[in-house]
C-alpha cells in the first residue's frame, strides 16, 4: 500500500544518496585496499537503494529509475545526515560510523516486519550493513588512537556531523501509522546512541555536545545540498527522456 | 651458474619461474617494469571510467560500473602483489608512479566525455587488453601468470558489459546511436595502438619472446583484436572509422589501414589529452590520504606494543 | 570628566560623535559589537545566494546576482573599517567570528534551495534589513552612520532586485509561480523575526535608544516592514502565510499572528539548519587562504626592505 | 554572417566559461578584498560573454540565453584552459595569468577588426583586460616573491595548466577565412609568451617546458570537465524550458 511504499522511499533514498555520496571516493581514497572497500560499502546501499526503490515503485506503476531519476528535490526522502559532503576521510568515516550505527540497529528489528518483502530486504541488507558498521568502527579507532593529527580530524567529523543525527530518529509522517511493518525511529535512538558512544570513548574521543540542527522532516525544505547531488545523479538520464540504457 | 641453468631448462621445457628460483637480473627488471605497469594502469585506469559513475544513467548500469571500478582497483592489488615477489615493494612502485617515473597505457589519458565512452572503453578498450593478457596468463613467471588468469576471466566480463552498453546505445534513439558512434570514432585508433609500436619499430620484444613472457609481437596481437571487433562491431550496428577496413581472403585476416603513429608517440611522451590530470588526480589523493595512511601505521604499531606488553606478561 | 560631559552634550544634540571624541566604554562596547555582527552578517550572508551563482537561470540574473553578493562583500568591508574606527582590529573580529564568539543574523542559517529563496532573500530579507537600517543612517556614532547610508542605498537596490525575480517567477509558469509562493512561505516567518525578540524581551534596547544608536523599538519596526511587505505581496501575486494578518482600521496598522520563538531561540543557541555549515564554509576559506594572506605579507615587508634600502642609499 | 558568429561564439564561450569558473570562488577567497576583485574580474568576463554571445545569436536568431543554456556539451567552443578546475588560490591566479595575457593582446588587435560591433566589443573589454591582467601579474609576483610554499603552489599552478597554453594559439576553422574581422590566434603567440615570460622570471619563477595537450580543436572532445561545468550551469533553465526569469 501507499504508507509501506512511503516507507520503504525513505528508507530507498538514505541508502541511495550516500551510495551516490560514497561512490565518489572510488580512485581517491587513501589507499587501494580503501577503493576496494568504499565501492564495496557504495555497492550495497545502491543494492539496497534498489530493492527499497523497485518496492516502493509498485504502489505507483513506477520503476526504480523513475524513481531515482525523475523525481524532483523535494520529492526526495532523505535524511539530511547522508546528504553531507564527504570531506576528508575522517568526516566520511564519521558519517560512516553515525549512518551504520543506525542501519544496523534497523535492520536488526525491521527482519521481523510484518510486511514479508520489507523482511526479506532487511535481511539481505543486514550482514552487509553488519560489515559497513564494522569497517567504521575499525576505522574510527585507528584514526581515534593513530596520530594527533588523525584523532583530531575524525573529532572534528563528529563534531560536523553531529547535528544531524537527530533527524535520523524523528518519527515523520507515514511511519507512526505503520504500526509492525515498520520500525519506528524513535524506538532505536537509545540503543544506536550508545553504541556510537561505546565505540567513540572506546577510540579516545568524545561523544559531541552538540543539539539537532532544527528541520528535520526530510523534505529537503532544510538542505542546500540535496540539489547538487541530484543535478549530477540525473543530468543524462534527464537529457534522454524516455530512453533505455 | 646452477640457477642459470635451472632457468634455462625451465624456459626450454616452457615451465614456471617461481619466486624462490634463481632468474637472471635483465629477467627479474623486465617483469618488474611490466607488472608494475600493468598494475598502474589498471588504478589509472580507474578514473576515465569513475568519471560517469555519479552520472550512470540507469540504477542497474551504475552498479555494473561501480563493481567494474572496483575489480580495476582489484586488479591494481594482485598485480602488485605479483610484482612484489620479485623485490620491489608496493610502495616503491607507487612512488614511480606519483613521481612520473613510471608509465602506464597511454589510452587512459584520452578522456571518456560521454557516458558512451564507457561502452567503447569496455568493448575496445578491455578487448584489447584480454587480447594482450591471454597469452599471458602462460608466462613464464608463476606469480605473473596467475595473476593473469583472474584478470582475464574478470576483464572478458567487463568487455561484454561495454558491448551491451554501447548495443543498447546502438539500438536507442538516434541521439544514443550517435553518441554510441562518436565513443567508436574516438577509441578506434587509440585502442589498437594499445599493442604498441609496429613490430619493425618494437626493439624490445624479443627478449621477451625468448623468455616466454610474451608470446606474440605486437602486430600479431593487433591483427587478432581487429579479426574479432570487426564482426562485433557489424553486431552493435556501428561502423569502425577505417575506410581501408576489409577483409583479406587470402591472407584470412582483415586488412586495415595506418595509424597515426605521431599522435601515438606524442601521447606516450605525456603529452596526451589528460596526461597531467591523471597523474594529478592520483598525486592529489595520494597527497590527501597521507594522514590516514600514517594513522594506520601508528595504530598498527600500537596494536603490536600492546601484543609485546601481553606477551611480556 | 571633560569628555563625558561633551559626550552627553553630542548625544543629547542629536550630534555625531568621532573617533577622536571620548566615549564611555560601554557605548564603545556596544558599537563594535553591533557593528561587527552586522559586517559578519554581510560576510555570511554571501553564502545562501553565492550558492545560486553558479546555477542562475539567465545570464543577466547571473550578472546581477553576483553584483549582489560583491556588494556584501564590499558592505563588509566597509562596516569592517567603521568597527576598526573603534579601535577593534578587522583580524580580530574576523576571529570572532571563526571560534564561533561572535554573533550574525540568524536568517543566514537558513537554506537558499531554490532559485525562488534567492528572490525572497532579496525582497524579505533585505527589506528587513532596509527597515532596520535606515534609522540606523542616523545613528550617534560617525563612522558607522555613515557606512549605512551607502549600505541602505545598495540594499534598497538588492531588495528591488529580489521583488522582480519573484514577479517573473509569480507571473511566469505554475511550477515557477509555485516555487515563488513556497520561497515567502519558508523566509516569511525568519524575515520577521529579524528584527529580534518582542520588545518585552529584548533587555538591551533601552541603552541603545538612549545613546542615539537605536532610534525604534523591535517591534516598531517589525511593525513597519510588515506594513510596507503587505501591498507588496499583493502586487506579487503571492501570499503571506499568516492567517492573522489584517488590516487593523484603528490602528492604522496590520495586525498579524505570533511567531514561533522557539524555534528563533533555537537558531539563535547555534542551531540553525545550517549553522554549522555556514560557519565551516567559512573557516574553510579563511584556513585555505592562510597561504596566500602570509605570502601576501611576506612580500610587502620584502618591497619595504627594498624602500628602506633605496632610501638608505 | 555566420562565420563571424562562429567566431563571437569562440570568444564568449571563452570568457562565460572562465567567469563561471571564477565566481565559484566568490566566499571562498583568502580575504575579502579578493572576493570583491574575483566577482569584479568574473563579472567584467561575463558582460563580454553576454556582447559577444548576443552578437553570435543574431546569425541564427538566438537570444544568449538560447546559445548559454540550451547549447550541449560539444556545441561550445571553449578551450581547455578556462574549463581547468579552480584548483587553489595559485592555480587560479596561474589560469588568470595566461589567459588575461592572451586576451589582452587578443582585444588590442581586435579593436582594429574590420567587424565594427566585434570592434566596439573589443574596446569596451580592453580596459576591463588590462585590470585583469594587472591583477594576475601582481599576485604572480606576491606569490612567486612571497614564502616558499606560495612560490610552489603558483610554480605547481603553473605547471599544471601550461600544457593547455598552445591551444590558444590554433588558427581553428572559421578563424583562418575571416580576413581583418578577426585575430589570428596563432598572430598573438609570439607577444603573449614573452609578456608571460616576463612576469613569470620576475616572480623568481620558471616558465614551464611542457608541451602542449594532445585535441586542440575547442570541440570539447578532449576535455571531462566541460560536461560538469555545464551541467550545473544550465540545470535550472533546462528544468523550465520556455520560462522567463
Amino acid at each position: 500500500d501507499e504508507a509501506t511504499a512511503r516507507y520503504a522511499l525513505i528508507l530507498g533514498d538514505d541508502a541511495l544518496i550516500l551510495a551516490q555520496r560514497l561512490s565518489a571516493w572510488i580512485s581517491r581514497a587513501p589507499e587501494l585496499e580503501e577503493d576496494v572497500a568504499l565501492a564495496n560499502i557504495a555497492l550495497d546501499l545502491l543494492g539496497h537503494a534498489r530493492f527499497l526503490l523497485s518496492y516502493a515503485g509498485t504502489a505507483w506503476g513506477k520503476t526504480e529509475d523513475d524513481l531515482a531519476y525523475f523525481r524532483d528535490e523535494e520529492e526526495f526522502r532523505s535524511c539530511r545526515l547522508v546528504e553531507q559532503e564527504n570531506g576528508d576521510f575522517g568526516q566520511t568515516i564519521a558519517r560512516q560510523l553515525i549512518f551504520s550505527a543506525y542501519q544496523l540497529q534497523l535492520y536488526r528489528r525491521l527482519v521481523h516486519s510484518t510486511d514479508p518483502t520489507l523482511a526479506a530486504i532487511a535481511d539481505k541488507a543486514l550482514k552487509e550493513v553488519r560489515y559497513h558498521q564494522d569497517h567504521a568502527a575499525q576505522w574510527t579507532l585507528r584514526l581515534g588512537l593513530g596520530t594527533e593529527e588523525s584523532a583530531h580530524r575524525m573529532q572534528a567529523g563528529l563534531d560536523s556531523l553531529w547535528s544531524y543525527v537527530e533527524e535520523l530518529f524523528i518519527d515523520v509522517d507515514p511511519l507512526t501509522g505503520l504500526g509492525d511493518v515498520a520500525v519506528l525511529p524513535s524506538s532505536l535512538r537509545e540503543e544506536t546512541l550508545s553504541l556510537l558512544q561505546e565505540i567513540i570513548e572506546q577510540a579516545g574521543l568524545t561523544v559531541p555536545d552538540i543539539s539537532g540542527a532544527y528541520g528535520s522532516d526530510r523534505s529537503g525544505r532544510f538542505s542546500e545540498q540535496r540539489g547538487y547531488i541530484l543535478t549530477e545523479m540525473q543530468v543524462l538520464a534527464r537529457q534522454h527522456p524516455g530512453a533505455t540504457w | 651458474e646452477v640457477g642459470q641453468a635451472r632457468f634455462e631448462e625451465l624456459i626450454a621445457a616452457d615451465s614456471r619461474v617461481e619466486p624462490r628460483d634463481w632468474m637472471p637480473d635483465p629477467y627479474r627488471k623486465t617483469l618488474v617494469r611490466q607488472v608494475s605497469q600493468h598494475a598502474h594502469s589498471e588504478i589509472i585506469g580507474m578514473q576515465p571510467e569513475g568519471n560517469w559513475i555519479t552520472r550512470a544513467p540507469s540504477l542497474k548500469r551504475k552498479a555494473i560500473l561501480m563493481a567494474k571500478v572496483q575489480d580495476e582497483a582489484g586488479h591494481g592489488l594482485y598485480l602488485y602483489s605479483a610484482a612484489e615477489t620479485l623485490g620491489t615493494s608496493r610502495d616503491e612502485m607507487l612512488d614511480q608512479l606519483y613521481t612520473g617515473r613510471a608509465k602506464y597505457s597511454s589510452i587512459f589519458n584520452y578522456p571518456a566525455r560521454t557516458w558512451a565512452d564507457v561502452g567503447a572503453i569496455g568493448w575496445l578498450v578491455d578487448g584489447a587488453a584480454i587480447t594482450n593478457q591471454v597469452p599471458l596468463c602462460r608466462a613464464s613467471y608463476g606469480p605473473y601468470g596467475r595473476a593473469m588468469v583472474r584478470v582475464c576471466k574478470e576483464e572478458s566480463f567487463h568487455q561484454r558489459q561495454g558491448w551491451e552498453i554501447l548495443y543498447s546505445l546502438s539500438h536507442g534513439t538516434d541521439a544514443q546511436h550517435r553518441m554510441a558512434q562518436e565513443a567508436v570514432d574516438r577509441f578506434y585508433g587509440p585502442a589498437l595502438q594499445m599493442f604498441g609500436p609496429p613490430d619493425s619499430d618494437s626493439p624490445n620484444s624479443n627478449q621477451s619472446m625468448a623468455w616466454n613472457i610474451k608470446r606474440f609481437s605486437n602486430d600479431e596481437l593487433r591483427q587478432r583484436f581487429v579479426d574479432m571487433i570487426v564482426p562485433q562491431a557489424d553486431a552493435l550496428g556501428l561502423t569502425l572509422p577505417d575506410p581501408h577496413l576489409t577483409w583479406n581472403e587470402e591472407r584470412g585476416h582483415y586488412d586495415f589501414g595506418d595509424l597515426d603513429w605521431d599522435e601515438f608517440f606524442s601521447v606516450l611522451k605525456g603529452n596526451g589529452p589528460l596526461s597531467r590530470q591523471r597523474l594529478e588526480h592520483y598525486r592529489n589523493a595520494r597527497d590527501d590520504g597521507a594522514w590516514v595512511r600514517e594513522a594506520a601505521t601508528a595504530y598498527a604499531r600500537r596494536g603490536q606494543q600492546d601484543q609485546s606488553a601481553l606477551l611480556g606478561a
